[in-house]
Parts: C-alpha cells; structure tokens; sequence
C-alpha cells in the first residue's frame, strides 16, 4: 500500500498493464510527443514507443475508430480523450458500433478497449468543457462504465477496465485528480493508500460502502464520493451516522449494495455532479424506490447540479455545483421532512 | 461467344495476353452465384413469410468488385475485410456458407450472426470478414483500426474497406483517411461508386464529382478503375496489394458501378423513378454487366463454353434456392438468446 | 376536426407553418427530389422550391449546423434526420452548440430550430435503425424534446416545436406512423382526430389525460401511449379502471399532471419502449417516487424494453420490446403485489 | 523607420505604391490594442484574483488576420462572423466594447456574455459576432448555416469563419466544406495556420501539409498568404469579399502565422518545450511580428511618426487596463442569474 495521488494512480494502472501486456496502447491527443495534456502519460513515449504511444490529430471519430478496429483484431487499446466532452463528436462511434458489435454479429467479435478521459466540472471551464457525460454512456447496453472516487480506484478499476473484454469508459474525476494525499486522507483516513500488487484489480460492477452508518445512506459516485464522506462528517457533528456508498461502476450497476444499506437505515440520498434531469442519479432513485419501496421511512432526495449548461464565473459555477452542505440539508431532509 | 447484347459486346474491350483460367472462371462462378442468391432474395423479402425485414441492400451489378478484391487477399494468412450494409456479396466472396447468409437475412439461429444482426451485418470471422455496417461511413475508422492492428504487428496483410459513394460525405471519413496516411496504415479503401446515395446523384451530394481525387487532400495514392470488369479489378488489386505488401501504406481504389436494384426494399420502381430513367439501368444491364462481360471474355478465351456456362447459371440458381430451403428449415433463436452476446 | 393518419398530420403541420413563415425550410437527406424518405415531404419541392426544400448530402453534423447557423440567423430551419439514429454522428452539434449556444453567450442568440424524425423500434431494422433514443436529448437542458403518440400532436406539437424559439427535438413514432384511421380509433374513439385550425399548437410540456380511470395510472408517451390504452381496455375486462396519462413532451417535462392523477389512483406504472436502464422512464419513476411518496401504495412498475441492442429476428426484436400484456401485468403487481 | 530589428526590415518587403494611410493607421492601432489586451490577460490570470479561470488561448503574434478581415467586413449592413476560442480579437476588431469583453474573461455580470461564457465564448450579436466556440471545428458547420440564411434570403453579405489548423482534421469540417461548395453559400473561411495545434505541429498531424490544397477536395477556391502583413491580408480580403458579394460562393483563405504564448493558459514554458524553441517564438517575434511589419511601412510611408507610434502604445497599455479595471470594478453575476437564459 503507497499513499498516492489519484493522478498518480491512473499512471500507474497504465504502466502496469502496458508491462504485462504487449497488446496493450494509448493512443490519443498529446499523449505522447507533449507528455499528455494532464501529464497522465508522463515519460511513456520514451519508454514504450510510437507504436504503443500515439499522438493523434485532433479526429475523435478517428481515435475512436482506430480502438474499436484494433480491439477487434485483438489488441486492447486505450483512446485517451483530451477531455470527456471530447467524444461527443465521436459519440456514434461509441454508442451504435462499439457497444453494439458483440450483438449484432452474433457474439463473433469481442471489443476489448477502453475509452478514458477527464470528466466533471472543474475550474470555469464553462460550457462546453465542464460537464460529467456518464448518463450518456449508461444509456448504451453493450458498454461499461466506471467512475472512480478514489486513487485505489483509479488504478485499481482502470486496470480491470482493461483486462475487460468489452468497451468500457472511464471517466476520470478532473476535480480531484490532483489532490495531494493529505487532502484525502483528511477526508478519510486511508482514502489515498493504493494497492502495489499488480495484479490487483477489482470486480467491475461491485459497489463499496467507504463508511458505516445507520441513519441515512448517501448514494454517490465519482466526486460526489469523496463530497458525500465529508458531508457524513458534517452530519456526524449533529448526531446524525451516515453510511456513504461508493458505486464504482454505473454499468453494469450494482444496486445490491446500496439497498441493503438502505434497509438498515431507511433513508437515501444520491448525490449526482451534473445536472439533474434524465441523469445517473434518476435511474438509482427511481430502483431504491422501486426495490426498496417498504423498506423507506422517507422519499429519496436527490442531490444533483443545477438544469443548466455550465457557467463560467466561479460565482456562478459554485451555484450549479452540488456540494456537502446540499448533501447534509438533503440528509436532513429524509429524517425531518422539508 | 457470350450470349450478351451487342452493346456489351462493344463495351468490352478484347482481351490480350493470357490469364489465369482456372481462377477466373471461379470469380465468374462466384459472381453467377452471388447474382442468383441476390436475386432470390428479392422475392423472398416481398413474399413475406421468409422472416426477412427491415431493409435489404442487393449487390446485384457491382459483383466483380467483391470478388475481384476479396479474391486478391491470402486470408488464411490474415488479411482482412469490412464493408458496409450492402454486404451478402462480401461474405459469398470470401466462401462463407450461403446457407448461413441466407438464415441470417432470414433472422434464423443459423444465420452467421445468429439472426441477431440480419442482411445488414453478415460477417464471417472465420474469415477475416469484420462485418457490414448500417451507418453510412462508419465502418471506415474501424477499418483504420484494422490496418493499425496490422502495422502494429509488423505484418505484411491488408486490409480491405468496402464503402459506396455516400460516405465520403460523413465526417468520419474524412478524419479516418487522414489517419490511414498518417500512420501509413495497410488500408485498401474500396469506393463502390454506383453514381447514387439512395436517390441523390454525385452531382447533387459531391461538390467534386472526381471522387478519387478528393483523397489528395490525404496525399493518398489513389486509383480509378471500371468497376464492371473482373479482370481490371482483380489485376489492378493485385498489383496494388503487392505494393502494400512491401511497403506498408493505405491505398484508395474507386471502382466505378451500378446497382440494379433499388437502394432498397422500400426504394420501389415509383421511388427510383424521382432519380434514374429505367433506361439507365438496361443500359447498365445489357452493356455494362460484369457477369456477361467475364462471360465474353472467357469464352473468347476458350476458358468457359456454353454448356459450362448454362451448368454454373443453373448450380448458381439450385444453390440460392438450397440456401433459402436452409434458412426456411432453421429454427427461430430461441428466447434466451435475446440476453446473450450483449457482452463478452 | 377531420380524421387522419399520423403521417399526413406531420406533412400538414410542416405544410401549414411554411404557408405561414416564409422563414421556415426543410434541410436533409432525400427530402425534395426524392419526395421524402417516407413521403412526408412530399410535393413539397415543386410547391416551395429548392431554396426552402434542400436535399442534402449524406452529411448529418452539416445539416444540423446549417440550421443552427440559420437559426442564430433568424431563420427557421426545420432539418429532418433520415432515422433519428443518424442523428448521432451530429451529436456534438446537437448537444454542445444548439443547446448551450444561448446560456453560454448570455441570451445574445435564439436558436429557433426543429431536428425531427423516425424514432424508435419498426420492423427488423435491427440495431443500429431500431432505437428510440429520447433520453440523449433530455439530459440536454437548452433542448427541447417532444414525443407526439396521437395524429392530433403529431400535427399540434409539431407546429409548436416550429413556432418554438428554442431547438426542440421531434420525435416522430414511426412505428404507428402509416396506422390507418380505423387502427386509432379501434383504439380508443376520437384519436385519429385532428383540428383543422392552422392556428392551433398546443403548448410544449403539458401532460394529458388520455382516458380517465381510478385504480391506476399508465404513464407513457409516444408509442408506448397506444400501447397503454390497449392495456387500459384489457385491464377494463378484468375490473380494473387505468388511467392514461401521455407526457407529449419529456423536455420540459409536465409532472404535475401524472403527479394529480397518483394522488387519486395511488399506483404508477411507467411504460418506455426503448431498453429500460438510464432511460426516461426513470426520470419519471423517480419523480413520482420522490415527490407522490406519501401517495402511493405500491412500487412504481417500470415496463421497458430489454437492455440488448434491437435484434433482428422478429423472434426476438418481440421479445425485446414492451406490449400492452406486460403493462397490463405491470399494472397488475401495483394492485396485487408480485 | 520602425524599431523592429534588422530581421523584421528584412523581411517586410518595402511598400510600393499608395494606400489609404487613415484606413491602415486605424488597423495598426487596433492591433497594438489588441496586443495589449491580450498581454495584460496573461498576468492577470496568473495572479488569480480577477476572477478569470478555465483556459485562457491569446492571440497575440496574429493580430492582422482577424484586424485585416473583420475590418473588410461592412457589419452594418449585415455581414457576419464567427471563431473559435481564440476569441477576444474578433471582438475587439469589430469595436466592441473592450471593458465588456475583458468583463467577460473576467466573469462579471457586464461581461458582453454577461460572464457565462468566458474567455471562449465571447460574442456581439449587435456588430454581428456570432461568438466563439470552445469545441475545435464546431463552429464551422454553423458558419455554412450563417452562410445560408444569406443566400435564403438572396443578400449580397458574406460570413467569415475563423479556425485553426487542428479544425481540418475533425470530420464535422469536411461535411460543412463540401456543402458550402455545393450550394455557393458566401463564407469565407479562414484558416489561422499557426503550425500547430496545441503541441502538435502541421507535420506530425496532416497527412498533407499543403493544408489550403485540401479544400480542391471540394472544388473551393483558395489562396495561401502572408497572415503577418496587415496589407496582404486587407488586401486580398478585399478583392475575395467582392468577388464573393457579386457572386456567391465560399472561399478557403489559408493565412501563415504564428502564436507566441503557449496554446492556452495551462500550456507552460516546459510543457512548450516538447513541441517547439524559444529560438523559434523569438524569430517569429523579431522578424515576422505583425505589428512591427506595419509600422515598418507606415512609418516609411510617412504615415506614422515615432511619437504617434509611442503614443499609440501608450493608449493602447491604458486601454487595457481600463479594461481590466472595468472588469475588477464590476460586479458577478447575481444568483438568479443561473437559470436565466437557458431557454429563450
Ligand atoms: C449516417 C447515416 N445517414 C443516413 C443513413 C441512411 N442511408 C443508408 S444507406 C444510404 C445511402 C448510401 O449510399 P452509398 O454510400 O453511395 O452506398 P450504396 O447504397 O450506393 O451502396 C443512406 C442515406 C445511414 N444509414 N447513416
Ligand atoms: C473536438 C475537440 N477536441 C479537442 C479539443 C481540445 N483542444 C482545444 S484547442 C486544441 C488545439 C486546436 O488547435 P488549432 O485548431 O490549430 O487552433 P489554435 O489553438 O492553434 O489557434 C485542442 C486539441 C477540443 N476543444 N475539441
Ligand atoms: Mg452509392
Ligand atoms: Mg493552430
């Protein structure tokens, strides 16, 4: 176990699956040449070469092309995107042919590739650069998703992303990517700690309860984690136990995990970054609801950024944000009513 | 000599030198029985009680490019291919069972993709064939990712990508060419140019109607050849799959074609008529016909007599029907296949 | 009120605006000379000319940003999409620029355009023509999505979405599209009727009740509207009084009225074509779950379609989809339990 | 003489015959203005405490381009244009109100997008500024749509569509250019080919890197130029729009240039080093800086005294930070403003 950097960890996973296995690539934007946009691929085109290191053009469809072509030859490759937002215009690419050609061809060809990136709002980047897409992913059978919280995930489901047999996308939390190891471990202690082993990575598709509690049961993912454990912090000081739940992976989606949380404690909340509307967050309130209907003392409140495309002034952004204190009213709310 | 009209006679220009006989009589016999399973197809769609739906793209007219390329390939050493919607003819070039083919554009559990995919995604594995593709222009960055995979091994395959007229129109094209000459990928890019997307002409879609020409914004070496001639296809292919043998690039063949049939099932003599005359098509048929000018060529030769000639057509007509029998005799995909191969 | 197909009701709507606003147009693949893919614009060409019908190249991110330009300009474009599916290579144009274009530039721009058409499951086309994919749209907040089920909004809510300043998204059911007059009113009296009145468009994002009833509420919208009013007549047989709410457009989205119909039936069923996991229906679910909590007395039930790509075997492409048994056993498990 | 260094003479080649010396005195003190807006953006992002986050892309080093172009442009009577994030000088050359666009870099309520965009996503809808987009090619589709609503309405105006050269290579580009050529809308695109995109250079992204000759691909005119000289660009603008104003149809204007500050604000002096020198910034600085080239030949032509010259920059610094303290001076947006303006 190294206490490290969420950044850190997704360079790791990298590294370590390119050394174990040849069939392994990156391929993306300034990945290479320019040590990747957010430095992730730091030092790997020296180390493994342009053939496993390749700089793009600035051609989603083309990168997106290139990995479900490569994976389906067998190969299993990494399309890094500049920043999630960027596969948009590659968004065909994604939904109608990688999730889609296992099935359509009768189970004939496996895609095994990843699709990774930073997601999330960060830093007024405004509009077009700051948002979290996974509802967008999640609505396609035949892809994963992950969403890790934490730098052990973020090593540890990225590599299971890529030992995987099928087209998963990663989106990586850009807002607490670089984190120090303090600011983890002040959230909770060992927050930051990785696993070494290299053969270490965990099931997709299994949510994680990162505290116990017996009141109410945070629901989150991605950023919304690590604000849902300070938020239970919060709660704590006013007498309340929160348990935090960490789904990992939103598809497959493992809802196991927080409903026998909630038939503890009887009360939900989800936490979704992005806005509200059609998100993530509505498909896990609407099962709760559905699964766990005698099992709730109070209506699942949802916690979600505002119906809006993303704002640049900070004064704004921080409005459109979800944050601890919406988490704790909402927390509240389910114990006290409005 | 061929029992063609005069005007595909006219058309076909005599053949010097002399040619692998035995092979091309096998291109003529696939291309006679790629023709017949199209042509069966038809009827069997309208009859209605075959389990064939949704659209179905007939290759009928553009054959000796399928089996002009794909016949140039060493599969068994790797080489590859993916095409687009219009695709029974890809995987009957390659030798995937008709059979097969057929249940799939029958929906049946023996269909080459389990009836889950239908008459616009045959593929063969087995064979190297990647599969047909519904969006126009999709499948051609996934046959950059192809070529790359080739490259990235060191190979010496090919990699061959069959797309028509239409998608150098999708932006994805564009961004996958591009690539392809970047990274010197071993990509064949086959343009079917058959004149029409669905009802709109080159003339009204393309603002350069010189197609191949538009890949010198990629420095792409390129090529453009009757698309109708097996003998121009194949010798040009195999020249040209020589060069990127030895040297790894990406190469961009326009075969210039024409379809018989309508775009589609739902493309009816009434719709045809807002963009071609049916003279257009007779000419193409009677003058421009692959099937008949291989037909001259080889009997010219000496390579193909009539009784031969009259033996493949009616194989080729028994060997369609066998197919639909196969599929008729095949069972539905069971329910619990409805779950299955959603992931691997 | 004259009696007519779902299809002719489009044409008329698509006529009767550009009679009206010589600002209006129809931009797409095969829409002039062709007479429209499926006839819906046709005679159109020769009526209005080549400037206000323009056939397009195969070319979908340059048809929507045609119209988004000629929006911004003023204009009103109109841009058909061949199948909706093909709307995805144009996603990023949809999704990144027509929907954020006003926010993001502080209200300087209106975008007043339509992107219509086909939608949804029909006839083996399998998976990458079969697909009903409203959810992309609705967690676009700038977008507009609208989901006619019945002749009178196909032609109504068309003409709104035109006269909209906004881009909204149509989504036409081309599955009972050709229904011919007598299939509607088999279904339900009066639902094939449409007003004459050119002027009449209905306002976007108001819910309707299609048929009253007190034991249960059947929530749908586009086809899945037909298919509830055939599971409210089967449900009758049984003794059971369903009532129909259609929600005509997902965005904005109208709970109120299914809300009002809860608090007096007490039990919900949401019915969705397209396959369930992140769909609208959970958006929908949720709500109800969240806000008529105190209402219900019983579980949503959620019928939608399997989470697969659409097969192409009509043996399966069955299977795959929901009809009007699984809604009636649906409605049946809010009354009796499992 | 100017005060450029003997390389900047060398290569400004000398004037020969007259021009309208008010015109192109306006023109260099737009881009000294320019220049100075942008230089003072730098440091206030870095010190953090004006309010401006996310990227922050200058344009300083092509100043003539967007001065050149927009000043060709008759925005009263309805001429249009649109660009992408390097923003703030399309703005600024159109005359907006400088304290406004910094406002909006700023984030404040005043800001021209009252401080929802930002620094991308500046815009004046009222001199025709159809706004900056932050997703690389985005706005040239819509640029074909601005194009048309001209046409529609059978204008004589034209749009002009700036971009970069890594836009040539996203698919949606290709779509709109084949388009604009088919139907003969008027929108001059314009190529801002600073050599790279982000750390990638022309080389190691274009497959061809004669990136005006891409556009044969759709029939388009084009011309290739000097970005650096204010009077090549006005000038050949100029016979472009009226040409293009009796006879619509797109035009593709390559203009060579150069950026001197990293791609955006995260684009460091070390992240610089991977993809180019300082040897090279510093040649394009001394020799080819567009403002020193102007002054070169304003100040041969007598049109442009040291003291005017020096007087000029010292408006321009004070410009800027008026701007900047307008912006410090103005207020955020209320909280209600976050739910405005999404729907119209
Ligand atoms: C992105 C996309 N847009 C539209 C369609 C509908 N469509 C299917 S085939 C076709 C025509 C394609 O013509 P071409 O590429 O020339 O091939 P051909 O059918 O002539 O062989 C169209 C418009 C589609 N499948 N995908
Ligand atoms: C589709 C998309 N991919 C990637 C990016 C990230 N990105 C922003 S600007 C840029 C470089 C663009 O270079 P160029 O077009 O040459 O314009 P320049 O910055 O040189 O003016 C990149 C890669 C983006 N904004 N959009
Ligand atoms: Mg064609
Ligand atoms: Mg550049």
């Amino acid at each position: 176990m190294a206490k490290i950097r969420y950044t850190d960890a997704l360079t790791l996973a990298l590294q370590e699956e390119m050394d174990r296995d040849e069939s392994v690539f990156i391929i993306g934007e300034e990945v290479g040449q320019y040590l990747g946009t957010l430095q992730v691929t730091k030092g790997f085109l020296e180390k493994y070469g342009k053939n496993r290191v390749v700089d793009t053009p600035i051609s989603e469809v083309g990168i997106i092309g290139t990995g479900i072509g490569a994976a389906m030859a067998g190969l299993r490759p990494v399309c890094e995107m500049m920043r999630m937002d960027f596969a948009l215009p590659a968004y065909d690419q994604i939904a109608q042919h990688a999730a889609k050609i296992r099935y359509m061809f009768g189970g004939q060809f496996k895609v095994p590739m990843v699709i990774r990136g930073p997601s999330g709002v960060v830093n007024q980047l405004s509009a077009q650069h700051s948002q979290a897409l996974e509802a967008l992913f999640c609505h396609c059978p035949g892809l994963k998703v992950v969403v890790p919280a934490t730098p052990a995930d973020a090593k540890g489901l990225l590599k299971s992303a890529i030992r995987d047999d099928n087209p998963v996308v990663v989106l990586e939390a850009l807002k607490i990517q670089f984190q120090k190891v303090d600011w983890w471990e002040e959230i909770q202690e060992g927050l930051s700690e990785v696993p070494d082993d290299p053969d270490f990575y965990p099931e997709l598709g299994k949510a994680k309860v990162l505290r116990e509690g017996t009141d109410v049961t945070l629901v989150g993912y991605s950023t919304m984690t690590t604000t849902n454990l300070r938020a239970a912090k919060l709660l704590e000081k006013d007498g309340i136990s929160a348990e935090v739940v960490d789904l990992r992976t939103l598809l497959p989606l493992d809802m196991a995990t927080p409903l026998a949380s909630i038939k503890k404690t009887h009360r939900a909340v989800v936490v979704q970054e992005q806005w509200g509307l059609y998100g993530c967050a509505a498909e896990i309130s609407a099962q709760i609801a559905e699964r766990a209907f005698y099992d709730l003392d109070a209506p699942v409140q949802r916690v979600t950024g505002a119906f809006v495309p993303m704002p640049y002034s900070r004064a704004l952004e921080t409005l459109a944000y979800p944050n601890e204190n919406d988490v704790v009213a909402a927390a509240k709310r389910t114990l006290y009513g409005k | 000599m061929a029992k063609g009209s005069p005007a595909a006679e006219a058309a076909t220009p005599p053949r010097k030198g002399t040619f692998d006989q035995e092979k091309y009589l096998r291109f003529y016999e696939q291309m006679v029985h790629i023709r017949e399973f199209e042509e069966i197809c038809e009827p069997a769609f309208r009859a209605g009680n075959h389990g064939i739906g949704g659209y179905l793209h007939l290759y009928s007219g553009e054959e000796a490019i399928a089996v002009g390329i794909i016949g140039a390939m060493d599969l068994p050493k790797g080489d590859c291919f993916i095409g687009h919607y219009r695709d029974h003819a890809y995987a009957l070039a390659a030798g995937s069972d008709p059979g097969q083919v057929m249940a799939e554009i029958c929906g049946k559990a023996t269909g080459c993709s389990k009836g889950k995919g239908g008459s616009m995604h045959i593929c063969d594995a087995e064979r190297g064939f990647y599969g047909g593709y519904g969006i126009v222009g999709g499948n051609v960055p996934i046959a950059l990712g192809l070529g790359w995979s080739i490259k990235y091994r060191g190979g010496d395959q090919v990699c061959a990508c069959f797309f028509g007229d239409g998608s150098m129109n999708q932006g994805g094209f564009h961004e996958a060419l591009n690539m392809a000459q970047l990274y010197k990928v071993p990509v064949l890019f086959v343009l079917e140019n058959n004149g029409y997307a669905m009802g709109t002409s080159i003339e009204r879609s393309h603002a350069n109607t010189d197609l191949a020409s538009r890949v010198e914004s990629y420095n792409m070496k390129h090529d453009t050849i009757d698309g109708q001639n097996i003998f121009t296809v194949h010798e040009r292919v195999q020249e040209i799959i020589a060069g990127m043998r030895k040297d790894p690039h990406p190469f961009f063949l326009e075969c210039k074609t024409y379809r018989y049939h309508g775009h589609g099932a739902a493309d009816t003599q009434v719709t045809q008529a807002t963009y071609r005359t049916k003279e257009e098509i007779e000419k193409w048929r009677t003058q421009r016909d692959p099937i008949l000018i291989a037909e001259k060529i080889l009997m010219e030769a000496g390579a193909l007599s009539q009784a031969d000639r009259d033996r493949i057509h009616a194989e080729a007509k028994d060997a369609a029907k066998a197919a639909l029998k196969f599929a008729d005799d095949s069972p539905n995909p069971s329910p619990d296949e409805l779950l299955k191969d959603v992931y691997a």
